[in-house]
């Protein structure tokens, strides 16, 4: 499981690391709130869009901190919304995955994020092992990984009775090879 | 044995490459020695047989350089002359000529800075060729070789 | 019959069986074989985008490299999300060269990115929409909302729809077959879309408003062509009513039920028994206009 | 082709025409450029595809000056170079009387607008062979193909007949002609073939026809029409004109777009 | 035989410090054809031009080449020292050893190398220099004014006062402009129209102004001082001579439902129309897009209503040709319109309006007589939100740049509505304030502090339509963020300025170069703002770039005093390194007559004693060739060549180049 926080120098400003690793340029912003207005869930955040490009802006290792730490990082549903209005052409979305996927690397993902990244973490698991999608499993191994033992029991039995859910999973013939991709791909997110 | 030195020409015009040129004098920018500029009024009037006879006259590359696009103080010679460079580019590439040799820029009369760059890497990229002796071995094709090609 | 490639994507598998069987019952009206991609693999979805870039590329490359070795340069993606998904990864192939050598190795296979994913509104336009107007044989004299939240419309440089900020594609099909489409202002609002388990309680409040701006402006129904708009619109409606003063009933539909009504259809055989809102009464209505006219 | 003869004998009888271009048998069966001035001599005309000479070539002469109005028998690339010739302001409308045979009809017309909208109409695709056979030498490394054209073009012995074939070099002084300054070496030396080959190609670009003269005439048998073959395929690739088909003048090397291509410029 | 002096300038030490200057001396003395050759500390200076005069006297030079700076900086003062020589000054070249030589490169053998190789190129060419003279030509004293707005009418009435003849085309029916139709003017809010039409009127009876409305320039020929321009008079239908401005016609007419372009759209017009009452000239044109009459041949309803018998259908475009000696380009700007920001519902919420729309129906002479109402149900708003930047400073839409009048406006729109209506609410989402100008910033800070418009610091992601009212969805980027919706019964988007829509079609017939945005360019962003650089052509206002009334008006003034500058000269001397033919090679073929951007070439017959034709060839016109030398360069024959840079020049210039071959040799 995971070990004690790293303390991992920020040798390079987060601003930097976006601007060589995906190509997008945090200084294009410039603070016009657009993204924040429009943003389905900025209400939700504790930094809105702006805010999070402001922090990162500012380039120095304690804004760079806060941004990782953030919650607002993993509410993001890419729906594009900000991207798409923006009059300076930030791709956001692209940025906040860049952000979360860092933000789990250096270990600094906020507490109430980790029930995200366990859903998704099962969701991948899931994957993993079959290849596609089942959601008795996700929903199972989510469970567990969270302890929201409750979670939609109202939903499953209408879901049944309609045909929606399958009790045991589809396992894809070319299972072994999507676990080879997990473990590649894994591997390389480690390397970097 | 000492490094290659390319001799390398440039055809300007003279509103905007030269004044450009005129700019990287004025801002101190440093570059190699290797160019020598010949100023025209307009990349429009440069005429593709200079660029041969520049070759021939041991040129191991030509720079031709005028104003950007729409900045062409004869509003449109330069929109001319990139057409022909267009078709006369063809015609080399078909041949086989080493158009490494040949560098189309447009440089403006604020980019002092771009010019010296220019001549920077001009001067890097032709020295790496080293001298253009395909073409000085061209002029000792000559007539006799004519006899040969008709006997086969 | 032409043939393309299909990839049905995980939730037509499960939560959204009627979107598969209306989508295959109108391929068959329109003379086209959906082709299953052979073994394909889950998209990844938000889940490898929000952890892993390699793998937000890799796992749909897989199935873009299926298609092409099946000889398919089109597939159709009929759910929003794994459109985007796969567009996304042909996108990234095609324009970063980091990818093009890096997930041949991963997948283990070829891929050029010659087969173009479609999403379910370009194969109607480009296969069903010809054959349509001869054979319709029911008006749906009912008004529509058409949703089309936010990963058809957007990211620009995936997307095939004009007018991103007011589509009108469904629309012009809602219009072929006899319906009224409202003017409504939540057409391309986000539904919450990946939070569906994790934060139910936001997908209450986003699609509360969604669907009170259509309640409130007379529509009869919503239409989709996404399962996870679909899902969320429709299974969750227990938490989305905890924002609204009143429960709302509409029922949600895809637009290719929708079609599969036009064409005459039977209803069970699109999967309208399968909603968790009751179509009955839409159905209901719909039927008795219809046999007015 | 008696009703052709049988035409131009009208012609002749009505003053209408006073010279006939046409072709008559050669040594060799090839169609040789003939030029009738009498009705009797009509019986020597031919046509047939050995008629490949462009007859468009003869027009500019100061011979043909005495003569009021001429009657040709144009095959398709004289058609395009009489069209190429009106643009470029050298042959003047209604002082012709034109003449093809296709499939063995006779087509007459009485102006270059004709002319124009039967050629639009009519144009032929390039020649694949040709076609191939640039896209091989094309393809081989740049060396190889400086090698191969330095070497084609060192048989060279600048005789010009390439020049005297075609239709549209019909400057009075031509460039190599030019000594103050000398822009091309007399001498055929590799230099000065390479530059005269380059001159007659970029001279010729945008206004060859396509006729394959130039290359018929070599005696050396260069295939000089290569390069003006390339550069007619660039022209219309990038600036979308072709020469020879419109009355008008619309030369690609005298127009611009603002965003013609600059790839190729840093 | 060629003697050419050579002449090396230290430049002080600018050049001397890394050029050996007495050794390139050395080395050029012994180019063939030099006959003189020497260093100086300053070439420029009395003594230096003393140097060039007295050696030129005593070597009996025919050729001097100064090797100094760039011929750009002196290349007058020595072509002048020459000429006072005595010899033509057109025989003197410089070699660039300071800009391209010494300043560029460190010292070492290799710049002195250069600097020798520099010489000897231009030595070379200047063997092959011509004796040239200047040409003279002269200048019609009559400006021609395009646009009739404030800008175009303040620069026609300083030209026109100065004493010189001013022709005014304007394509609207009247002049006025954007300024006619703004309702009040800030900072002052003094009204628009109070202080325009005072002007109007005087342009229209100026005896020195000839004013044509209605009409469009068609073609530019020419040059400075000697520009031939060809007016479309487009068909008014009506004789103005004869016709009274009844305003029977526009009563009568019964296509009423057209909508007005001075309301911008909020009003509607006849077919018939004077678009505003205090237009000028004050008498109607026909719509012939819209008129019955033209669209149906039947109708006629004004033709038989007016009693001045003033209407004639039949009347077609004339084509009116001027000769002016300059132009003044005041076409001013538009602003960007429908379905530009969708996601504000602009163009589809018909409460989303434009600020020029605002200004009708401010305007106590507009639609709704200065009082405020929507145009959805003419309810008069209680709550209006003002978006600033609606477009401009938006890269993704493609109008990066600042509209610069917004600011100032939007603060001026949501003071006259709190004006109009006290207790209302008036919000501005901005995302900066820029109102730098003489009490611009105080009239911004007026409309916070004592008009309470609520300035919220963010954009505005988008506005939807819910029960009748607005819902303005933004954040407060001052306030965390906070998300902001404001229910408003009206929206004012200020939209961006952008440049006309024909903007790119009139700079290419005056041969002006224009941005990427198509305002039109200034010769020098700094030292020369009002001219092109077509000399001859000036700008005024906001065919340059968005511009409010004070710029314009200044500019216009600038503009003006250039214009009559010019005037003040009876003719202007040109340098003449321009185009020739030779007759003898030319055949004619005119493939360079659509290469010259100038139309300088021209066709010439060569006829025999006789009478008879002999060839057509190319002639230039001295007068309209500017000297690129693009049809040099395009001439198979080598028929055409350019003084100053001529075939012979500079082909030995590029065979001097190196010191290979023997160079000489021409």
């Amino acid at each position: 499981m995971e070990t004690k926080s790293k303390i991992e120098p920020l040798a390079q400003p987060l601003k930097e690391k976006i601007l060589n690793e995906i190509n997008e340029q945090v200084m294009k912003c410039y603070q016009c709130g657009k993204c924040a207005a429009g943003c389905p869930l900025s209400g939700e955040m504790d930094y809105t869009p702006n805010q999070i490009l402001r922090l990162l802006q500012i380039g120095d290792t304690s804004c760079d901190d806060e941004v990782l730490r953030s919650y607002g990082i993993w509410l993001c549903l890419t729906c594009d919304t900000c991207h798409s209005r923006c009059p300076q052409e930030v791709d956001f979305p692209h940025i906040m995955d860049f952000l979360r996927s860092e933000s789990i690397k250096r270990r600094k993902v906020h507490p109430k994020a980790k029930e995200i990244i366990a859903f998704h973490r099962s969701f991948l698991e899931c994957i993993e092992k079959t290849g596609r999608l089942h959601e008795v499993g996700l929903i199972a191994s989510y469970k567990l990984k969270t302890f929201n033992l409750l979670q939609d029991v109202d939903l499953a039995p209408k879901m049944f009775a309609k045909g929606k859910l399958e009790i045991f999973p589809h396992r894809i013939k070319g299972k072994e090879a999507i676990a080879r991709i997990f473990e590649k791909a894994i591997k390389e997110a480690d390397n970097d | 044995m000492q490094e290659f030195e390319p001799k390398i020409v440039a055809f300007v015009c003279n509103w905007c490459t030269y004044a450009g040129a005129d700019l990287a004098g004025t801002s101190r920018i440093k570059y190699a020695t290797n160019v020598r500029i010949v100023r025209f009024p307009c990349t429009g009037r440069i005429d593709y047989m200079l660029i041969l006879k520049a070759f021939q006259n041991g040129a191991d590359g030509v720079i031709v350089s005028g104003c950007h696009p729409n900045d062409c103080h004869y509003t449109s010679g330069n929109f001319h002359a990139r057409r022909r460079w267009i078709v006369f580019n063809e015609l080399l590439e078909l041949l086989g000529f080493d158009k490494r040799r040949l560098f189309f820029s447009w440089v403006s009369a604020a980019e002092g800075a771009k010019w010296a760059n220019l001549v920077n890497e001009v001067v890097t990229e032709v020295r790496k060729l080293g001298p253009f002796n395909e073409y000085e071995e061209l002029s000792k094709i000559n007539v006799n070789s004519i006899g040969e090609i008709c006997n086969v | 019959m032409t043939k393309i490639g299909y990839f049905p994507g995980c939730s037509l598998n499960g939560t959204a069986k009627e979107y598969d069987l209306s989508l295959q019952a109108i391929a068959r009206f329109a003379d086209v074989e959906l082709v299953e991609l052979a073994d394909w693999n889950c998209c990844g979805a938000t889940a490898a985008h929000s952890l892993n870039s390699t793998l937000a590329v890799a796992l749909p490359a897989r199935n873009l490299a299926i298609a092409e070795s099946m000889g398919f340069d089109e597939i159709l993606v009929p759910c929003a999300a794994c459109y985007s998904r796969l567009a996304q990864s042909r996108h990234e192939i095609k324009s970063d060269e980091k990818y093009r050598t890096k997930i041949p190795q991963l997948i283990e296979m070829d891929i050029k990115g010659t087969a173009n994913p479609i999403t379910v509104l370009d194969f109607i336009n480009k296969y069903v929409l010809g054959k349509l107007k001869d054979n319709l044989s029911n008006k749906l004299n009912a008004k529509f909302a058409c949703y089309y939240g936010c990963l058809l419309t957007r990211p620009e440089h995936l997307s095939t729809i004009e007018r991103r900020e007011d589509p009108l594609v469904m629309e012009q099909i809602v219009q072929l077959v006899g319906g009224m489409a409202i003017d409504w202002a939540f057409k391309v609002e986000c539904c919450g879309a990946g939070l569906s388990v994790v934060r139910t309680d936001i997908i209450g409040k986003l699609c509360a408003k969604i669907l009170d701006d259509a309640n409130s402006r007379g529509a009869d129904a919503i239409v989709v062509a996404c399962p996870m708009c679909h899902s969320n619109l429709d299974m969750r409606r227990n938490e989305i009513n905890k924002n609204l003063a009143s429960a709302n009933t509409l029922p949600i539909i895809y637009i290719t039920q929708l079609l599969g009504l036009a064409l005459g259809i039977e209803p069970n055989k699109l999967g309208f028994d399968k909603h968790f809102v009751s179509t009955g009464k839409f159905l209901h209505k719909l039927q008795k206009q219809t046999m007015e006219v | 082709m008696s009703e052709l003869i049988n035409k131009i004998r009208q012609f002749f009888a009505s003053q209408t025409i006073d010279l006939f271009i046409g072709y008559k048998k050669g040594r060799f069966g090839e169609g040789k450029p003939a030029f009738f001035t009498k009705p009797e001599q009509l019986k020597e005309l031919v046509f047939d595809d050995k008629c490949i000479v462009n007859l468009a070539v003869y027009l500019r002469k100061p011979e043909l000056k005495k003569f009021s109005k001429i009657g040709i028998l144009a095959n398709f690339g004289t058609l395009r170079a009489l069209l190429q010739l009106a643009a470029e302001n050298q042959i003047v409308d209604g002082q012709y009387l034109i003449f093809t045979v296709v499939d063995g009809k006779v087509l007459e017309f009485t102006n270059l607008k004709a002319i124009e909208e039967y050629v639009s109409k009519n144009l032929p695709k390039p020649n694949p062979e040709r076609v191939a056979l640039l896209k091989e030498i094309e393809s081989k490394p740049r060396e190889e193909r400086w090698d191969w054209w330095t070497r084609e073009l060192s048989s060279c012995i600048r005789c010009y007949a390439c020049r005297a074939a075609c239709p549209l070099c019909y400057c009075e002084q031509c460039l190599v002609e030019c000594n103050q300054p000398q822009w091309v070496e007399v001498p055929p030396t590799g230099i000065g073939n390479l530059e005269w080959h380059i001159v007659r190609a970029m001279h010729l670009a945008g206004r060859c026809i396509g006729c394959g003269e130039c290359e018929a005439a070599c005696p050396m048998e260069i295939p000089i029409g290569l390069l003006t073959q390339k550069l007619n395929m660039t022209i219309i690739s990038n600036f979308g004109q072709i020469p020879g088909t419109k009355l008008e003048p619309n030369y690609a090397l005298s127009t611009f777009k603002v965003d013609d291509k600059e790839n190729f410029i840093r | 035989m060629a003697r050419i002096g050579v002449f090396v300038c230290h430049c002080g030490e600018n050049i001397s410090s890394t050029v050996d200057c007495a050794k390139v001396a050395e080395i050029a003395s012994n180019y063939p054809g030099v006959v003189y050759s020497i260093d100086y500390k300053y070439m420029c200076s009395d003594p230096g031009q003393n140097l060039i005069k007295e050696a030129i006297q005593k070597h009996k030079l025919t050729g001097v080449v100064v090797a100094a700076c760039s011929p750009r900086m002196h290349e007058p003062t020595f072509r002048k020292a020459t000429a006072e020589a005595g010899i033509n000054p057109y025989l003197c070249e410089m070699a660039n050893l300071r800009e391209h030589c010494s300043w560029v490169h460190f010292r070492e053998d290799s710049t002195t190398e250069k600097a020798a190789e520099l010489v000897r190129v231009l030595v070379e060419k200047v063997k092959h220099n011509e004796e040239l003279y200047p040409i003279k030509v002269p200048i019609t004293k009559t400006a021609l004014v395009i646009g009739g707005g404030i800008g175009g009418i303040q620069a026609a009435l300083d030209i026109a006062n100065s004493g010189h003849k001013v022709i005014m085309v304007e394509k609207n029916p009247s002049i006025g402009g954007k300024m006619a139709q703004l309702s009040e003017t800030f900072p002052t809010l003094d009204c628009s129209q109070c202080i325009l039409t005072p002007r109007m009127v005087e342009v229209a009876q100026h005896p020195n102004i000839t004013l044509y409305t209605y009409a469009e320039v068609e073609s530019v020929d020419g040059f400075i001082g000697n520009f031939k321009v060809t007016i479309r008079q487009k068909a008014k239908s009506v004789d103005h001579k004869a016709c009274t401005g009844c305003g029977l016609c526009i009563e009568k007419c019964p296509i009423k439902k057209i909508p007005d372009e001075f309301n911008a759209g909020l009003g509607n017009r006849a077919a018939i129309y004077v678009p505003f009452p205090q237009a000028v000239p004050n008498k109607p044109v026909i719509d012939r897009n819209n008129c019955t009459y033209f669209l149906k041949g039947k109708c006629g309803l004004c033709n038989k209503v007016c009693p001045a018998d003033a209407i004639h259908y039949e009347q077609e475009d004339e084509f009116i040709k001027v000769d002016v000696g300059a132009i003044v380009a005041a076409t001013g700007f538009d602003i960007k319109h429908s379905d530009f920001l969708p996601e504000y519902g602009y163009g589809k919420y018909p409460d989303v309006i434009d600020g020029l729309q605002f200004e009708r129906l401010a305007s106590a002479s507009g639609p709704t007589l200065g009082v405020l109402k929507r145009p959805s149900d003419g309810k008069e708003p209680e709550s209006v939100v003002f978006i600033a930047c609606a477009g401009s400073r938006d890269p993704a839409k493609g109008i990066p740049y600042c509209s610069k009048i917004c600011c100032m406006y939007t603060a001026k729109h949501a003071m006259l509505f709190k004006h109009k209506n006290h207790h209302g609410n008036a919000t501005v989402f901005y995302m900066d304030i820029r109102a730098g100008g003489k009490m611009y910033d105080e009239f911004v800070r007026r409309a916070i502090e004592e008009d309470d418009v609520n300035y919220i610091r963010g954009r505005v992601s988008r506005i939807y339509e819910k029960n009748g009212k607005l819902i303005v969805c933004g954040v407060d980027t001052l306030l965390n963020s906070r998300s902001v919706e404001i229910e408003a019964d009206l929206v004012v988007l200020a939209t961006a300025a952008v440049a006309n829509s024909d903007s790119e079609e009139l700079a290419q017939k005056l041969h002006i170069s224009y941005d990427q945005y198509h305002f039109f360019s200034e010769a020098h962003p700094k030292l020369r703002p009002v001219e092109t650089n077509t000399a001859g052509i000036m700008l005024a206002g906001a065919c340059q770039a968005p511009k409010d009334i004070p710029d314009t008006v200044s500019q216009a003034s600038g503009t003006a005093a250039k214009v009559v500058a010019l005037f003040s000269q009876d003719e202007l001397t040109r340098e003449p390194l321009i185009a020739y033919v030779n007759n003898n090679t030319c055949v004619g073929c005119f493939l360079c007559q659509s290469v010259c951007p100038y139309l300088a070439i021209e066709k010439e017959e060569i006829r025999r004693r006789d009478g008879t034709l002999v060839k057509t060839v190319a002639k230039i016109n001295p007068g309209l060739c500017q000297g690129c030398g693009t049809c040099v360069a395009l001439c198979r024959s080598k028929s055409i060549d350019i003084h100053g840079y001529t075939n012979r020049q500079i082909y030995a210039e590029v065979s001097a180049l190196f010191n290979r071959r023997e160079y000489a040799g021409v």
